[in-house]
């Protein structure tokens, strides 16, 4: 599925942050291609993170170029990176606590019925369309419930859920297994999979060897901001992927 | 039979209204017959003034004084109570066009221009001087600062940029803007507050007053001020200013409760009845303070 | 997919919540309403003056000259703001609307020649368009509201500042505008349109005051819009986590703009109402409101910290706030003691309201 | 331990932060401190005599005036908090302290005999052990600021309630108990202490006046507490996240109602200041003072949301907002745009803040 | 080292906790030895969380009886529990984000030295200890640096070191290793074989069953508020305790 004959759908180019005197990025260059699941490890503070909220246009970077789909693109807001198809499930899953789980999973793209002029929130239907996403991801989570109350698990299902309204290119996924119980996990490695064949490009960060090595074509390994490893997934294993977050081994 | 009769003051905070207050209260006392209400708004704000004549209006008070915290729209209060059937003066600020049977108070105009007269009787020789006022929103000291100003016209004061500074009724900034002026123009002649504002705080002008006290007593800087409650005439005996221009809120506030009586007991009242200006200076200011 | 439904989703451990638990019985609104019912029966043994039907159109009169305010700033304080500048913003607008009304009206004054001519006896102004002066000098005091809010939402979204401090300097800013164009003196409706203004301001239908009908449409609309349509959605989104709703691509800065334009616009209006009613456009007319109109949001329920209020409890709050007063001149409570209660009532009636979220 | 240290644990990507993008040179504090020496120069420019020895002088003592209560919000802001009482409060103090050593000082008030006598010319007033009465007296009145913090805090730590909320009603509650206790009238410092009074408050020390020896005083113990002692640190925590200060056993409730006492005794050791220097304390001090102190506070870079916020932002916030007021007097400009002016530097002071932010 | 014939450190019985109409919990029984590391597993939403703020004071039961080191305990807040030897990582970590990282451990136990009459802050000493605490957990976390600029993993790295700080009769963490890099994840593990070694009890709640199964001795299965299995690891498989948890067994 590799396949260098289609065109990436991302390719950064020596990419680079700074936060002050803090180095978070420093010459990332890296493709996805259409269908591809890439996998990012790293340690903790490696920069993945960094990464991932440039390229969804949430910090702009100090150096480096973004293309997506071909083109070069300068997000200055994350709306921008999601109207050309870059959806996102961030670390600290992004939710406002006084709403509802269906309010959060639809916040931004509303479904709505028209009274004459007047668009009204449709919320009969997308409490039904969240709880069947919930559903999906076999979670036990209550549409109307204020995502305040909610278990930690419960609301990484309400920020996984999110990803699943638009017909998006690129999907980055940063821990969304992190709260999440067993069987719940297994839905989100089986959704990455159905992204996949779909022909959407997957970005999955883990701390999780097996779930990488599970759906992953290719690993790319980060240590203290910089890429040290880019590899299929069939020619590594997780001792080597191991070794290169620890800095055992130095690059690969 | 006995009376309800309400003042309203134009703001509770303004020391000026208690006066009028006591007035009002003694008065009401002596007749026997007749109850005081005191209640007005804490600051000088016109749409509070009319919810609480509103309120009176409900509670069928046999009476109302007013003074007038804006003109138009106490107009149109004091018609909704006369047509209640509440008879209705004005003290210390009227609403000339309104249906209100009488005014008692200061003519501000004549105030200002007794002022104004006060510093060009002084100091004929003239200089520059600046007017220290409360609130640009205030009518009657809009009509002050008019009389200041057309008394000082032919003479040889002339007014400097910046004048009037407001200090909303509050002593401290009132002290801070003269020192302000002060520094502004170093050869200030003198300052008018139409208001006893600075002299509230005895301490902090009499601290301003002594830092210009070469300047007072070589007769190049005067100070002519407004109002003579207690402490302004003792500062005056003390030197600490050159004269006081005063209005008679105890009087208003006792007449304010004759007038009502009369007219409740069906009797004609004036329609105009100033309660006169006290000139203070050096000279009369002992027995001022008797 | 691979795995089995070896356990179907389902909620057998969540059980239906009761419906006095639930909405409004669960709300701080809920316990400062009935805060309200029981200071108006207290009230009403104080004086028996206070459930009159005069005193009640009074009531009803003067909260709601606050509460149109308060439902604006209510969208402020929902996305985490507070707008500080309501109180002068109020007296700018109706001085403006009162200026254009009379200019316009004085045949002579530039433009006015469009809008007036004289009648036959050289004196009487009469209208060319009965109404039309009217409708252009509300709309002139709206549109300097208008800015003011997008100047204030300019400030606190584009460039970032502080709520408090862009809207203390705005105060300061329009306050100081409304001594400037009036020279100190404020203003007067005038003219021929005076009498249709006052009719729409200070008139009543059928014994409802005019602004409680325009409040209680407004209420309306503005419910509609917080619960039904995605700006609303937006807004309380915005309150409960700004980071999330920026990421998840609400025009975060579209939306608070806005926020600050509706409510400027509310004030704006409720000052050109109040000015209907005194007749007048006083320099320093709604000095210091501001702080009333945010107390009553805030009393009925909407939080500070944003995400928080709606119509409802801004129109408890202002309620609760004018029975207070209202009332306390009633029972003729000696007025040195009056402002004490005020603050003790008002400490009170939110005190009802924890002891609920207590004994849950 | 099983695993071996394969790379040590190192940061060989985090650089030396530059000594001109840590402290105070990233902070809004240090920016706005620029933007004040930048408006200095202006004045400078405006009227010279900006910066007149005398003017220094009276902008120094100005500032101190509210400098001191600002110090005391600030502590309630960095907690989250908000305190809209100081104003009343400063009043309130000072009357109580002006009450109290006037009475003491009259023979014949109860208890006066334990502290005065009649001279033998059966007139003069001499006090007894001199400097007692004023003692007691500025202890009185720090004693009904000590009190006002306690109910302002057990209200919104032990009860919950909003602190907008409770410091609202307190606000209206002490100016209510101030005009009663002194029936509208205000009070006056009297006795035979009261020169000593008026030395401590309006006298100074080599040209310095004394209230701003107070103020570098207690805020250079202000910076000490809030870095450098467990209390400063738990305050910071509580206004970064409650819930988490909560958690880590901080005694939230316990600190909460101190800051609340500290902002209240400020205030009340502020009024009495002020009183001294005005030599009376009228019932109409300081009104409307609490928004300047708060727009102080959140000038110089405290955060209403809680958490940041220090004595020097609180102090160059003051000294901004009467550098602005003085300035626009000396310069002669017409009153009726000054309150324009104000307004629109104290949002042109905030904004470079924002422009150092965009740059980096 | 289940030992029956020491006394528990911990015994719950008929531990009951209802949010409006929620059951949260429902007639918990457990009991937990000096000593033992207990795994505590469950779907999302089981009420793992709740139950760990019950015992650390957060939350007020609704029912039963919390006995800790033999007598009836009452928390009323969580400093409560802290005093008498409870430790807790909490799931939403509990950080002060203005604060620096060295600040948030010694949160409310503030090292200090002694001026005279005065009690000042021993900054240097905080920053030290805090840094070899990270060091021993492996992450490159610095002490003076905010917790709001962190990444995920060093966020939790910063609420597991507090734990270290006090001699504790029970630590209980939720879900501690949810963030964290895999060589952070084996000192994790590691350092709770160093606190049963000391006689700690331990409550370690995780989706990730190697773990769980690398350090506990008991493992209890939560479902929807409800215990329904507690058995000794070398009696259960990772099967069993999977199919326990998504409910495909119901109880064992
Ligand atoms: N806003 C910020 N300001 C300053 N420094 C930051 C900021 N955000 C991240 N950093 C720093 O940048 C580095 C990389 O952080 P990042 O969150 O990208 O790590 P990560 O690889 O996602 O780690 P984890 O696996 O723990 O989530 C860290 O050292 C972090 O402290
Ligand atoms: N404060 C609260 N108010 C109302 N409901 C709550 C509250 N806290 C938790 N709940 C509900 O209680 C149930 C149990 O939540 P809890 O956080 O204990 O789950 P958990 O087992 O820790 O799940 P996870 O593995 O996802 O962390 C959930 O349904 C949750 O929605
Ligand atoms: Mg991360
Ligand atoms: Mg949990």
């Amino acid at each position: 599925m590799t396949n260098a004959e289609a065109a990436p759908v991302l390719q950064l180019s020596g990419i680079g942050k700074e936060f002050g005197a803090i180095r978070a990025l420093h010459d990332v260059d890296m493709q996805v291609f259409p269908g591809e699941v890439v996998g990012l490890m790293g340690d903790n503070g490696a920069g993945k993170s960094t990464l991932v909220k440039i390229i969804a246009g949430n910090f702009r970077p100090s150096h480096g170029e973004i293309r997506f789909a071909g083109s070069a693109v300068h997000f200055n807001r994350p709306i921008d990176a999601r109207t050309v198809g870059i959806e996102v499930v961030y670390q600290d899953l992004a939710l406002a606590d006084n709403l509802t789980a269906a309010a959060n999973v639809f916040l931004g793209r509303e479904l709505k019925r028209k009274f004459g002029p007047l668009a009204l929130l449709d919320h009969k239907a997308m409490a039904a369309r969240a709880l069947e996403l919930f559903g999906e991801l076999r979670s036990e989570t209550r549409p109307y419930d204020l995502v305040k109350q909610m278990s930690g698990g419960q609301r990484q299902a309400v920020a996984i859920a999110r990803t699943r309204l638009s017909n998006a290119r690129l999907v980055m996924m940063d821990e969304p297994t992190a709260a999440i119980s067993v069987r719940q996990v297994e839905q989100v490695l089986s959704l990455i999979h159905r992204l996949k064949e779909q022909g959407v490009a997957v970005m999955l960060i883990s701390h999780r060897m097996p779930d990488v090595f599970a759906v992953c074509d290719r690993v790319i390994v980060m240590r203290r901001g910089e890429k040290r490893a880019d590899k299929a997934i069939h020619t590594t294993s997780p001792e080597e992927v191991t070794a290169l977050i620890t800095g055992a081994k130095e690059a690969a | 039979q006995t009376y309800k009769f309400a003042i309203v003051p134009k703001a509770m905070n303004n020391p000026f209204f208690d006066v009028a207050r006591d007035g009002c209260l003694k008065r009401a006392k002596e007749l026997g017959n007749v109850e005081c209400i005191y209640k007005g708004p804490v600051e000088h704000e016109p749409a509070t003034q009319a919810q609480i004549i509103q309120d009176f209006v409900t509670q069928k008070v046999d009476g109302l004084a007013i003074s007038v915290a804006d003109v138009a729209a106490m107009t149109k209060s004091i018609e909704a109570a006369t047509a209640a059937g509440i008879p209705v003066i004005t003290f210390d600020a009227d609403a000339p066009g309104s249906k209100r049977i009488a005014y008692i108070g200061t003519n501000n105009k004549d105030f200002g221009l007794a002022l104004g007269k006060q510093l060009a009787q002084l100091k004929p020789e003239g200089g520059k001087y600046a007017i220290v006022s409360g609130g640009p929103g205030a009518k009657n000291l809009a009509e002050r600062v008019d009389g200041v100003r057309e008394s000082l016209k032919g003479t040889k004061w002339v007014e400097v940029q910046g004048s009037p500074t407001f200090c909303n009724d509050d002593p401290a900034l009132a002290i801070q803007q003269m020192a302000d002026l002060r520094t502004a123009t170093p050869d200030l002649g003198a300052i008018v507050p139409i208001g006893g504002w600075p002299m509230f705080a005895p301490e902090g002008y009499k601290a301003f007053v002594n830092k210009n006290k070469k300047d007072i007593d070589a007769g190049k800087f005067t100070l002519v001020v407004a109002d003579t409650l207690k402490m302004q005439l003792e500062l005056l005996r003390d030197g600490y200013s050159n004269a006081l221009t005063g209005q008679r809120p105890f009087e208003m506030g006792e007449k304010s409760m004759d007038t009502l009586l009369a007219i409740k007991k069906g009797g004609k009242v004036p329609e105009v009845i100033y309660t006169g200006l006290d000139l203070v200076t050096k000279d009369n200011v002992a027995q001022m303070l008797k | 997919m691979a795995m089995q439904l070896e356990s179907p989703v389902s909620f057998s451990n969540v059980g239906e919540i009761k419906w006095w638990r639930r909405g409004i019985f669960a709300s701080q609104t809920g316990y400062v309403l009935l805060a309200l019912l029981v200071l108006m029966v207290v009230m009403h043994f104080a004086s028996p003056y206070f459930f009159t039907q005069g005193n009640m159109q009074n009531v009803a009169k003067n909260f709601s000259f606050i509460a149109i305010a308060t439902l604006g700033v209510t969208f402020v304080i929902i996305t985490g703001g507070i707008d500080l500048s309501v109180g002068s913003l109020m007296c700018f607008s109706a001085m403006i609307t009162s200026m254009v009304m009379s200019g316009l009206s004085t045949p002579g004054m530039p433009g006015a020649s469009l809008f007036v001519h004289l009648a036959a006896d050289g004196k009487t102004v009469v209208a060319n368009l009965p109404g039309l002066i009217l409708v252009v000098s509300i709309v002139a005091g709206l549109a300097v509201a208008f800015l003011v809010g997008l100047v204030n939402g300019f400030c606190i979204a584009v460039l970032g500042l502080s709520p408090f401090v862009t809207t203390l300097g705005m105060l300061s800013i329009v306050r100081g505008l409304g001594y400037v164009v009036s020279n100190g003196r404020g203003s007067f409706p005038g003219g021929p349109d005076a009498d249709y203004f006052y009719a729409l301001t200070s008139g009543d239908v059928l014994g409802v005051p005019a602004p409680f009908i325009y409040l209680v449409i407004l209420a309306l609309t503005m419910a509609v819009v917080l619960h039904h349509t995605s700006f609303g959605r937006h807004v309380f989104a915005l309150g409960g986590n700004e980071k999330a709703a920026e990421l998840t691509g609400i025009p975060v800065v579209r939306v608070k703009i806005e926020v600050y334009v509706i409510c400027a616009l509310a004030a704006g209006l409720q000052g050109i109402i109040i000015s209907g009613w005194l007749g007048s456009a006083p320099a320093n007319m709604a000095t210091s409101y501001e702080l009333n109109v945010i107390a009553a949001a805030v009393i009925g329920g909407a939080n500070l910290a944003g995400g928080i209020g709606g119509p409802l409890g801004a129109i408890v709050g202002c309620v609760l706030l004018e029975v207070i007063r209202n009332g306390l001149v009633l029972a003729q409570v000696n007025s040195y003691w009056q402002q004490t209660l005020v603050g003790v009532i008002i400490i009170l009636a939110v005190l009802v309201d924890r002891i609920r979220s207590r004994m849950t």
